[in-house]
């Protein structure tokens, strides 16, 4: 490998108030090389993104393009040599329409001086689109599409640029498995043309079945760069972890579930449900797949009462619940949602405060409020979850992700709910974290509780639940349990034939 | 849907119609806004004319009180409208000039009154001098207070015609009485919230006050409460002669008022611009005497301007 | 990940203390330009005055805890008080007076509420509209009338004394702490700050977060009725436009003192140290016979001091 | 119209029911009940009367898109007018008054846009200060007189006509089509959507927040100012008090429009028939001689069933 690098990063150190975000991390991106980043949260991947598409400075290092040295200033300054990221959270404008915010920032200029050439725009919109095969008018309104068709305009965005150096974090976590075979295709075709990716990801199957080069991060250090070939998932893990841990969790032996929690009978409501026939009884994990936008959430939501307009019979605990967030919670039901930043949490406020306000009810039935009570009962669950904060009054927003997940379910514990939704609870969350969420799951249905657990990678269905719903088009097509359940069955019913 | 609209609009307008139901000739009554007591006073004196002299008032009023732009509009809708004559009080007697102008484009007769407009064609002008007024009233407390003592000056919105002009008449009085010293002028917007608030400030810096001159009846209101609450004495005295303002005086805790008489202005306002409509012979300004009530005088004053009749254009003229 | 402790709180304290010095400061300048200001007659005098715009602002307070916003509370004031006094004049009963206008006051809040939740009106177009429609009664029920003359019983409210102490101040007091009581120890109060800070997760934790906006807005309109008593024993009389140019010095007091527009962040104390230094400012103004025309201008300048410091001690807290 | 604009359609007929709606059935009950109201004279008089406060709600839907609020541009309408009179009166330029109006609305837009995006105080908050600033020189500058003796070539700005059309309807049908290329065929409106819409995505894609803010600022001073020339032109005078509380209507005006306070939904089309519902609604009160009371209330009452029937078609 002589060749000189098409980019290179050295030394990169970037310091957060309190945290060590970047610790002398150095990087090589080579053209036509799929270079996976990989690391656990807060290990300051998306960090080292962030400075190198010029969102962040580095407060130390040094940047070469095609071995002469460069800076990067601004986001500007980063696409002169040619980088474009896909970003997680996501980049657009919702009352923009496709075209518009593929060329947010470039926008052509039209004969008029001052005005954009919108014709232009789309009709180049419209050939980035057909490039990746996503066939949508570029003039609608992208608050119209679903996360997954968001995720497609991330990617055009990212392409139109004529990226050589192109950064993708997690693109694959909103998208289907069609989508996903789609994105490789793609990703290999970029390759193909010497374009450098560097591919941030948590599912250690992809990092191996795209990677050319591996990189590990782990508290901001860089811990090692690796070839897939002489490597194994374990190693990798062990590396990422910083201990050993068994990336491969796999259900531990069940007492027999008892008696039946939640009984929902032919569900419908607005979102297009129709006929969700599901229980789950207490002491067993059961899972619902299938594709994203197949339904799942608004189950979840419908089950909790978080959506109005709700036709069928939901019973917890044998009861008909209110059909109201306020009631389920009342009668025990805890919804652990997809997006904790948003739906969650109250990030401005304190750990403490998320703790208890669920509980609120049960901790002070008098109404009377009494902050020493409160702080004891949020670090009793603070310990028992070992949550990484030094006091409960830390904003809950200085957390990293596994550790606000963790306040999540605290919350709920502290509540006192026997069923639990969790909804993806381990999207953008590290192996580590991972294997301690499940072991909490585990916990839960050990102590009697009863979980439906929602997420979109059937390996962990299949490791983690004891039965599972598989649903398509907004209905359940099937459950699978025992040997039945496995990754193929899952997405062979969540697909169609 | 037509038939819907229609009955709609009919239930809206009677409910909300302002217009007195009377036929014959229209007459469009503009005040400043719909709650000082004064402009009330205008509107019943102008109604009260109305009735007798079997004509139409419909009475227009800025929906955010004192709005200089909404009067300007309201102006330019009721031109639209056309009616036979208009009584008028410009909001600000400067900026509503382009106001009568239109009128007087309009070619529509219109009566000023009590604020006399800086420019423009008018029939006629009726309004009490208010220069005068607060000469007279300030010299009633001046007296009441035996020529010497310290008193202070309670001013009104700074600009409109009304204060500048009861100001000066106060400050004129108090040039007669070199005994008695000026202690503080400050505005209190004709509000009496505000006057007690700046009353009850003014009294911390003067341990003795011993008369107040408010520039109009609220004020004066304000003032007396915020004396009554530091227990403190001293004469007041206001100006318009509105009914919180008799009892007052009939109860001893206001010394005087001036009248302005709104309900006079609007008789008189309202019957020249019908006598020129029919017309009649008409004066081309009326001034109100000014007056100045207090307990010796205060008898007809306590009869509600509802249940006033209207003195006929020759008894005003000819006293 | 090791961060100081105790964080939140060393905020708060900050913020509380920057506030509390802007006010000390005020007084000392005060003091030292005018030989009156200090004496207990003025000083009382501030307070007494203070406590009205407290009062408005602090439910007030409450709404801005939730993001929202009550543009109505002004005239709000206006209808409670023309309605208060009728009953007072006409039952010739206090007692009914107190109750009409606290009962008017809320039933406005609650209106205000439940357009704000039910209709899914934004708070401040809603209470704007309301604010309209509340001025056009008022003006059609007083029809440019005045009210005046209430029994002394009940204008011991605003001007009487108590061991030499104006009530109103003793009533700010007595609100001051039930307000923060209700904010910081009650659960209905953690919930509203949770609710300010994020809906949807406050919804999705049970929180009842329709009942808790319209009980806000109910409260914040009640509040308005009481202080229309105030002003109505104060000044003795009512008139159409009383409640005028209230709602903004109360919002700005609301805001000097520190609550967040953005919700989940503020506290009623915060408030009443607010209406404080609006109330010195204009005291002092008028101690020291400044042109008046400065008002606007002197309060403007303080609004954005407060809100510019707040925002750099916030920062430091950060 | 090209097959993509029809694939926009729906969404904007989704939002233009509250104030269309509210726009029709006002006109219609007016024309049928008040002879003078349909008539060419009353409606250019309607038009007329919208003019200022659409040349202050043009603006205020941009900044309102940003997520922000404009609460001092009565009050700078109000102040730009007595400098521009004075101005006159000292120079005996009319232009040259024009221009220090515009000045002066656009140093107090660039003033709210410094305070607000890089001192960050909130909108609401900087803006209700400037107010107060604004009131306070107004209140200075004239000790609470109005300003008169200004030359009538002014006036005409306002009263006199071009081919039947009044020229104010003119300036503003410039000034709404100057802001709709400004909204929808700029950069700068393209980012103004985006910083509503969502910020990241403006510094992702390298441009300077700031500046957008600070940009949708001054334009709200600026078109202050020229508001300020008709309102002067209009009463031929200058008076301190002339604008006061104009920002509410106009903010009333652009959410009866349908622009939401999030996510930089915006609708410029909806605020320019959010104007004129107002001054229909005005006019024909007034044209009906409904009691003024009653008028009060039914302004309060037209925005909130607008923004009612919104609700009713808002996408949850």
């Amino acid at each position: 490998m002589t060749v000189a690098p098409l980019f290179e990063l050295q030394g990169i150190s970037k310091e957060f108030p309190g945290i060590k975000a970047l610790d002398d991390v150095s990087l090589e991106i080579r053209a036509g090389e799929v270079h996976m980043l990989v690391g656990e949260n807060g290990a300051g991947k998306s960090t080292l993104m962030k400075v190198l598409c010029g969102a962040y400075r580095a407060d130390r290092g040094s940047f070469f393009h095609n071995g002469k040295q460069v800076a990067i200033s601004d986001p500007a300054a980063a696409r002169e040599f040619g980088i474009a990221v896909i970003f997680q959270d996501f980049t657009l404008v919702p009352y923009l329409d496709i075209a518009q915010n593929i060329f947010l920032g470039r926008e052509l200029s039209g004969r008029v001086p001052g005005l954009i050439d919108r014709r232009g725009i789309y009709t180049e919109a419209r050939r980035v689109l057909d490039m990746i095969g996503f066939d949508v008018n570029p003039r609608t309104l992208v608050h119209r599409l679903g996360v997954a068709q968001q995720q497609m305009v991330e990617i055009a965005k990212a392409l139109s640029q004529q990226a050589r150096i192109l950064v993708m974090d997690e693109p694959t976590a909103a998208l289907s498995e069609r989508e996903i075979e789609r994105l490789f295709a793609i990703v290999a075709r970029l390759k193909q043309s010497g374009v450098a990716i560097i591919y941030i990801s948590h599912r250690l199957s992809e990092v191996f079945a795209l990677g050319d080069r591996i990189t590990v991060l782990r508290d901001g250090r860089k811990i090692a760069s690796l070839l897939p070939g002489a490597t194994t998932a374990d190693q990798l893990v062990t590396l990422m972890v910083g201990r050993s841990v068994d990336s491969t969790y796999s259900r531990p032996s069940r007492p027999a579930p008892g008696e039946v929690v939640l009984d929902v009978r032919n569900l419908a409501g607005p979102s297009g449900l129709a006929g969700i026939t599901l229980n789950v009884r207490a002491g067993e994990i059961v899972g619902l797949s299938g594709l994203v936008g197949s339904g799942r959430t608004e189950v979840a939501r419908a089950i909790f009462g978080a959506d109005r307009a709700i036709t069928g019979e939901i019973r917890l605990f044998g009861e008909r619940t209110g059909g109201s967030a306020e009631d389920s919670v009342r009668r025990g039901m805890a919804l652990i949602p997809e997006n904790r930043k948003t739906q969650g949490l109250a990030l401005a406020r304190s750990v403490g405060d998320n703790i208890v306000l669920a509980g609120l009810r049960r901790l002070f039935p008098s109404g009377m409020f009494l902050p020493a009570r409160a702080m004891k009962a949020a670090r009793s669950i603070i310990e028992k979850l070992r949550i990484a904060t030094p006091t409960p009054r830390r904003p809950v927003a200085t957390l990293s992700g596994g550790n606000q997940q963790k306040v999540v379910l605290g919350k709920w514990l502290n509540a006192g709910a026997r069923f639990f939704i969790f909804d993806e609870p381990t999207r953008g969350i590290d192996v580590g974290a991972k294997a301690e969420i499940f072991r909490l799951l585990d916990g839960l249905v050990h102590n009697g509780a009863a979980v439906l657990m929602i997420s979109s990678e059937q390996i962990e269905i299949v490791r983690i639940c004891d039965r599972a719903y598989v649903m398509r088009d907004k209905r359940i097509v099937g459950e699978l349990s025992g040997n039945e359940l496995t990754e193929a069955n899952i997405v062979r019913l969540g697909t169609h034939q | 849907m037509k038939h819907l609209l229609i009955s709609a609009t009919a239930v809206l307008t009677m409910l909300f119609s302002g217009a007195a139901l009377a036929d014959g000739e229209t007459i469009a009554v503009f005040t400043k806004n719909q709650t000082n007591p004064y402009f009330q006073a205008v509107r019943v004196g102008s109604e009260t004319a109305a009735k007798s002299l079997g004509v139409k008032v419909i009475q227009y009023i800025p929906t955010k009180p004192d709005s200089i732009p909404e009067q300007l509009s309201q102006v330019e809708d009721v031109i639209v409208k056309k009616p036979d004559a208009i009584v008028f009080i410009p909001v600000d007697y400067k900026a509503m000039v382009p106001a009568v102008e239109k009128i007087n484009a309009a070619g529509i007769p219109v009566v000023n009154i009590t604020d006399r407009s800086a420019a423009g064609k008018f029939v006629a002008f009726v309004g009490a001098d208010d220069y005068s007024i607060g000469l007279a009233t300030a010299r009633a407390l001046l007296k009441a207070i035996g020529g010497k003592g310290n008193v202070i000056i309670l001013e009104g919105v700074k600009g409109s015609l009304t204060n500048t002009d009861r100001v000066r008449g106060f400050n004129d009085a108090l040039k007669e009485s070199p005994n008695v010293k000026l202690l503080a002028s400050q505005p209190a917007n004709y509000q009496r919230l505000q006057a007690l608030q700046v009353m009850e400030n003014l009294m911390q810096s003067f341990p003795s006050i011993d008369g107040v001159l408010a520039a109009n009846d609220p004020m004066a209101v304000g003032a007396i409460e915020a004396l009554e609450g530091a227990n403190r004495k001293a004469r007041v005295i206001g100006i318009n002669g509105s009914k919180e303002a008799v009892e007052l005086i009939k109860a001893g805790k206001l010394l005087a008022s001036g009248d302005f008489n709104g309900f006079i202005q609007g008789c008189v306002g309202t019957e020249i611009a019908v006598r020129s409509l029919r017309k009649q012979p008409t004066p081309n300004e009326v001034i109100l005497k000014p007056i100045v009530i207090d307990s010796t005088n205060l008898t007809p004053y306590e009869t509600p301007v509802e249940q006033r009749a209207c003195p006929t254009l020759e008894q005003i003229v000819s006293n | 990940m090791l961060a100081r402790p105790r964080l939140a709180l060393s905020r708060d304290v900050a913020q509380a203390a920057y506030r509390l010095l802007a006010a000390a400061l005020l007084c000392a300048m005060l003091a030292m330009l005018s030989d009156v200001f200090l004496t207990t007659s003025n000083i009382f005098n501030v307070l007494r005055q203070t406590s009205l715009l407290f009062l408005m602002a602090s439910g007030l307070t409450l709404v801005i805890l939730t993001a929202g916003l009550d543009l109505s509370v002004g005239a709000n004031i206006g209808l409670s008080a023309c309605l208060a006094a009728t009953a007072i004049k006409g039952a010739d009963s206090p007692m009914l007076g107190v109750a009409t206008g606290i009962g008017c006051g809320a039933l406005i809040g609650l209106a205000n509420g439940i357009l704000v939740t039910a209709l899914r009106i934004p708070s401040f177009i809603a209470t704007y509209g309301v604010m309209w429609m509340l001025a056009g009664m008022t003006y059609y029920y007083m029809a440019g009338d005045t009210i005046h003359g209430f029994p002394p019983g009940f204008r011991q409210l605003g001007s009487g004394y108590l061991l030499g102490v104006p009530m109103p101040v003793y009533v700010m007091l007595v609100f001051l702490l039930i307000g923060t009581l209700f904010a910081q120890r009650t659960t209905w109060g953690q919930q509203i700050y949770a609710i300010g800070a994020n809906p949807v997760a406050a919804r999705l934790s049970g929180v009842p977060v329709e009942r808790r906006l319209i009980l806000v807005y109910t409260v914040s309109g009640a509040m308005a009725g009481l202080a229309s008593l105030i002003v109505l024993a104060r000044i003795n009389s009512a008139q159409g436009d009383i409640g005028e140019d209230l709602t903004l010095p109360a919002i700005a007091a609301v805001l000097v003192g520190g609550t967040s527009l953005f919700g989940g962040y503020g506290t009623v104390a915060g408030t009443l140290i607010g209406a404080l230094i609006l109330t010195l400012v204009l005291n002092g103004m008028n101690l020291l016979q400044i042109n008046s025309s400065w008002q606007p201008l002197v309060t403007g300048v303080i609004i954005l001091l407060a809100v510019w410091i707040d925002n750099r001690t916030r920062r430091i807290g950060e | 119209m090209s097959m993509p604009s029809l694939a926009q359609l729906p969404m904007s007929v989704a939002r233009v029911p509250g104030v269309a709606i509210v726009l029709v059935v006002l006109s219609a009950i007016f024309a049928l009940t008040s002879p003078g109201f349909a008539s060419p004279a009353n409606i250019a008089n309607i038009l007329t009367q919208s003019t200022i406060l659409l040349l202050l709600a043009l603006p205020m839907t941009v900044i309102i898109m940003t997520e922000g609020l404009d609460l001092s541009m009565g009050a700078v309408l109000t102040f730009a007018s007595i400098v521009l009179a004075i101005t006159v009166l000292a120079s005996g330029s009319p232009v040259l008054g024009f221009f220090a109006a515009l000045a002066v609305g656009s140093c107090f837009g660039l003033a709210n846009g410094l305070l607000i995006a890089v001192l960050d105080i909130p909108p609401f908050i900087t803006t209700l200060g400037t107010l107060g600033v604004a009131q306070g020189l107004s209140l200075l500058a004239t000790d609470g007189q109005s300003v008169v003796g200004i030359p009538r070539s002014i006036e005409n700005i306002y009263s006199g006509a071009l081919a039947g059309i009044p020229l104010p309807v003119i300036i503003a049908a410039i000034a709404y089509c100057g802001t709709h290329a400004l909204l929808y065929h700029t950069r700068f409106g393209t980012y103004v959507f985006a910083l509503g819409g969502n910020r990241e995505a403006l510094k992702m894609a390298g441009i300077s927040v700031r500046g957008v803010l600070i940009r949708a600022y001054v334009l709200g001073g600026l078109m202050a100012g020229f508001a300020a020339l008709l309102m002067t032109a209009r009463l031929n005078s200058a008076h301190p008090t002339a604008g006061i509380g104009m920002e509410f209507d106009a903010i009333a005006a652009v959410a009866v429009g349908g622009t939401s306070f999030e996510r930089g939904n915006g609708w410029l089309l909806g605020t320019l028939l959010g104007v004129v519902a107002v001054g229909v609604l005005r006019n024909g009160l007034n044209l009906l001689a409904v009691r003024s009371s009653a008028q009060v209330a039914c302004i309060g009452a037209l925005v909130i069933i607008a923004l009612f029937i919104d609700g009713l078609r808002a996408e949850p």
